[in-house]
């Protein structure tokens, strides 16, 4: 079964504490696309995200990947993704370097860290632990992990807070050129989106609030 | 093979190096153990016989707190900051990791605990007779004090709670441990032979190594969850 | 084989109807082993040459002794099962039998300090027995902290099974580590073991009220477990007909 | 001295460890105004921010608050300020509510708690612990601390991450309300403003990278 | 005064919610104290004559270990996410917050300890005569531990150090008061009149109420500044 479709969702649950989070989410991912997770805060974008990373087990639903269930090739699934959460997984005692070079593959396709560190603007500052560095630039070092790895479908939780215009358009860059190169993207942000093609799906959150 | 392999020297060298900026000397826990084994004299007695009697179990007792309060951040900073995370959904195998940061942990804790162990048995007036098992009982010992130690602290890693309840869950396996320790040390003074506490030492960090890293694995796995 | 049977087991419905049948038999002849071993043994045993009338806190503090140790490696079965299997229902026999064996092993602990005062001399000694029986609690304390640590209750299930679990393998060690530490220091001057062979007058309450502290813990913990069940399956249909019954029931006794 | 200038800065400069971070800035704040600071990651904004809200020493220049240098009226500003910055000095542990009590003053003018919370859109999540609430319903409770002070300069760094659409509106609806009241607001954001006026203030930074 | 007494109040009531909110049960530090106590038996010895000396030291090297470990945390989670810089902006006096936070750490290390003394009493064979100078000396003596313990933790906040450094810094000044602590415990079961080093300790207590605050204002105005 040859499939455009990297990802196929289907009738996705979450519950906490008893509590339904997302609630029957049905969502198609194809090989150059880029998906675009909407809905408010609170509404379940970083939980679906963390539940397509198998960070968290759902509550129901399948997932299936290139049209196989996620459970029976998970190892190769996980060699083939890459997640940027919120938390950006820095050590803030290391320096940008050394935060990168745990999460290098040194695959043919995949740059060296120091272009890597150049390209995100850092040049310069590959030797300054990363609590002397401004948010934005932390922010930089966490996407550099963009350029050292070569998965195939990134999902990427708000890449673009913190970031300035240059650092906004520099990560659009990296996304259309991934998914020109057969990868796929999926991606939360509340900004708006300088580039197309992008498809959205729309996360209506059972949230109790949005008093807004 | 590699890969697993990459999986553990990477973790290994990763928790070194942040222990490293961290403590910014690689001497200070070798200081601390000093500091702490001068209060001894000071708050119970300065007369050698006495000190002699007391160096075994002091010095377990010191290792035994060492390990357990370092511990406690063994996977709660990763789990704060993403990085266990990232861990968990990665293609390799969680084991080998697991094994690499306590092995990192036992490199900061428990090795600086055995090589400064000498110069603490010397302010303790420990006889010279008790130098040698000492060491090797502190170098096992204190292996599986860490991998216990990380057992705890996998199961408390999403709990916002301190360390006072990785030390109620861990102070009770920990008591063969000290208490096997201390005998080493004790069968040498009394002249002895202290093989048969030593191999028990050395059994149970084998059981130690071939068991807890799994279960720790399982134990960040199956918590981990929301 | 037939599976089914064990899976039915595993349903909480299948445990609160079952054990609705049996409960009243259950309190009966506890009760009733509870008040003769106790007016045996309190009442009409002889009184103990050397020790006088302390020594009848032994009718408390052996069968406590027994139970905490027992309700331990239940305890820990129960989590074993849960982990495996996924069962519900282990998962709440575990989380009931940690409060109540911690009970008891304090009783054992309480009764043991009492009684040492006008034997011992002292309120506590480091015997090797006392000692692995204080770790013991520890150990009940631990179960019991994790799980309630854990708002997410199935985190809290898996983590204090996990921990129970990693006891057991500890509980033979630590007792043999104990036992062998203390007669390394100590010649066994008070040994607990050797029970100078009882006088059956004195022995016959004795396994009356152990039997007795068998029922009471199978008793306890079933009650608890029910009310655990109720509390979890609240939102069940059956839970809510449940209720619905008993205010009935009680509006039509008005 | 008469000045409806709030604020005014005189060749302000800092260094850290030797470089130059701000190199001379001049700027004013006056009553009614939303002062933007500009500029790429890394050009010291947070530092600037910092700097006025006397979290830092500045290595050089002035400071006058209405027209008086700052370390004689100390009192008297830092009663009238509010800031907040990247970091949102939640305790996690912590429920919404019991993280706000600390910092309400019970003047006129200012809200109560529960009512803040249900302005930010948290109504049936103040006595939830942060830790459980998602990286926007922890903004909007860093948030919710404008509602219950009344601070008369609002210095806020970066007050848009992490928001949704609803939550960006709300917080330019509470800035001009603040105008509109006496007060002044100084922020720095890298998204598009959605409101007028807006007086800009550029930063250009002694950054080393800047290679995007 | 009331304005002050907020900042007073309101920090120290923030404090101990957040250290039972940690914590989980209020109960844990004295159950923490027991097991750590019955390691000493098991590491040293079961007698009981024996362990009767070695009580009055024990108990206070168990106090100062706990005050210092667990002083560490004072600043730092403030310092991290930014509570410190509120704090420090704020145009109330420092003073009174870092009294509050102090008086909350004590509440949570030192009285649970104190409360805990007699059953560590108990299973460490002490005399009953001492369990009163024990207790008296160890809640003038704790409070004393944390304020100095809360100085160090200033000096080290905005260092991304563990707390070994702070263990140098603070050990040396710790000093007097483990000599004095076990001085009115040993004094008392020798028979002597303990009310001399109590008085010290209780001087000291008065000295450290009166200049630590200020110490530590000072220090977190000057170390915070980048
Ligand atoms: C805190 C103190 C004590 C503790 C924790 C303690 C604990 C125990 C334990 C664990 C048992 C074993 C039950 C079994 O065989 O499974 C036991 C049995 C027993 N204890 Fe204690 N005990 C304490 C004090 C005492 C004292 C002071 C006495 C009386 C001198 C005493 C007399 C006995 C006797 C006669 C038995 C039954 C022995 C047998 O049948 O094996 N215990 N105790
Ligand atoms: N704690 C620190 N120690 C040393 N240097 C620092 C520290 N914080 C920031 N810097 C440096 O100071 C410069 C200005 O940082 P600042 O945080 O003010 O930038 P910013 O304009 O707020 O950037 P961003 O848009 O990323 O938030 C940067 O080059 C940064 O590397
Ligand atoms: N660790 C947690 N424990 C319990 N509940 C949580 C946890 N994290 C998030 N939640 C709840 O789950 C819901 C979804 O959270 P999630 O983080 O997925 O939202 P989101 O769409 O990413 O929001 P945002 O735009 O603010 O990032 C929220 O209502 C939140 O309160
Ligand atoms: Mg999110
Ligand atoms: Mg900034």
């Amino acid at each position: 079964m040859v499939n455009s479709s990297l990802l196929t969702v289907n009738d996705l649950r979450f519950e906490r504490d008893d509590i339904p989070v997302i609630n029957g989410a049905c969502l198609t991912l194809n090989v150059g696309e880029i998906l675009q997770i909407e809905g408010p805060n609170g509404s379940g974008k970083t939980t679906l995200l963390r539940i397509l990373t198998t960070a968290l087990q759902p509550s129901g639903g399948e997932i299936l990947y290139r049209g196989q269930i996620l459970s029976e090739c998970r190892f190769d699934y996980l060699s083939n993704i890459l997640f940027l959460g919120h938390q950006s997984a820095l050590k803030l005692t290391l320096t940008a370097e050394e935060n990168l070079s745990w999460t290098t593959s040194e695959l043919p396709g995949s740059v060296s860290i120091m272009e890597a560190l150049e390209q995100v603007g850092l040049r310069g500052y590959s030797d300054v632990p990363c609590h002397k560095l401004s948010e934005g630039q932390q922010r930089r070092v966490a996407l550099a992990r963009l350029l050292v790895t070569n998965a195939e479908v990134w999902f990427l939780d708000e890449p673009f807070s913190a970031l300035d215009k240059q650092g906004v358009q520099f990560v659009e860059q990296c996304m259309e050129r991934h998914i020109k190169g057969g990868g796929a993207v999926m991606l939360t942000t509340h900004q708006p989106i300088g580039m197309e093609p992008v498809r959205r799906y729309s996360l209506v959150g059972s949230s109790v609030g949005g008093g807004f | 093979m590699p890969e697993s392999n990459r999986g553990f020297s990477a973790y290994f060298r990763r928790d070194l190096l942040l222990a490293y900026r961290r403590r910014g000397e690689v001497a200070s826990p070798i200081i601390f153990f000093v500091m702490v084994a001068t209060l001894i004299p000071l708050g119970i007695t300065p007369e050698a016989d006495s000190l002699k009697e007391l160096a075994p179990g002091t010095i377990w007792v010191m290792a035994l707190l060492a390990t357990l309060l370092s511990a406690e951040g063994l996977f709660v900073s990763d789990y704060k900051d993403g990085s266990l995370e990232q861990l968990l959904i990665s293609p390799n195998m969680l084991v080998m990791p697991i094994f690499g940061k306590v092995t990192a942990h036992w490199i900061t804790t428990g090795l600086p605990l055995t090589l400064a162990s000498p110069l603490i048995g010397l302010m303790l007036s420990l006889p010279s007779v008790a130098y040698l098992p000492m060491m090797a009982g502190l170098a096992l010992g204190t292996g599986c004090l860490s991998f216990l130690a990380a057992i705890g602290a996998a199961l408390t890693v999403s709990l916002q709670k301190g360390s006072l309840l990785l030390t109620l869950i861990v102070m009770p396996l920990y008591m063969p441990i000290i208490i096997f320790g201390s005998a080493v040390m004790q069968y040498s003074i009394d002249g002895m032979a202290w093989s048969g506490p030593l191999a028990i030492l050395g059994a149970m960090l084998a059981v130690a190594i071939a068991l807890c890293p799994l279960a720790i694995a399982a134990v960040l796995r199956l918590i981990t969850i929301n | 084989m037939n599976w089914t049977w064990f899976y039915r087991m595993g349903s909480p419905l299948w445990f609160y109807q079952s054990t609705s049948r049996w409960l009243p038999l259950l309190s009966l002849v506890t009760l009733v082993l509870l008040v003769a071993g106790l007016a045996w043994g309190l009442g009409f045993a002889p009184e103990d040459a050397k020790q006088g009338n302390s020594f009848r806190i032994i009718y408390l503090h052996v069968p406590a002794s027994f139970l905490a140790l027992a309700g331990y490696f239940l305890m820990a079965t129960a989590g074993a099962i849960g982990l495996i299997w996924k069962m519900k229902l282990s998962y709440i026999v575990m989380k009931c039998a940690a409060p109540i064996g911690a009970a008891l092993t304090f009783l054992a602990l309480f009764t043991g300090a009492v009684w040492g005062k006008p034997t011992w001399g002292s309120y506590w000694v480091w015997d090797a027995r006392i000692t692995s029986m204080l770790i013991l609690l520890f150990l009940y304390f631990g179960v019991l902290a994790l799980q309630y640590a854990f708002h997410n209750q199935e985190a809290g299930n898996k983590a204090s099974a996990v921990l129970a679990l990693v006891g057991t393998v500890n509980i033979p060690i630590i007792y043999k580590s104990v036992d062998w530490w203390f007669t390394l220091h100590q010649p066994s001057t008070i040994k607990l073991t050797s029970a100078p062979s009882m006088h059956p007058d004195m022995f016959q309450p004795l396994l009356v009220m152990i039997l007795a502290f068998y029922f009471f813990y199978a008793l306890a913990l079933i009650l608890a477990v029910r009310v655990e069940i109720l509390k979890r399956e609240s939102k069940t249909t059956w839970v809510r007909e449940l209720v619905e019954q008993a205010s009935r029931q009680k509006i039509g006794a008005k």
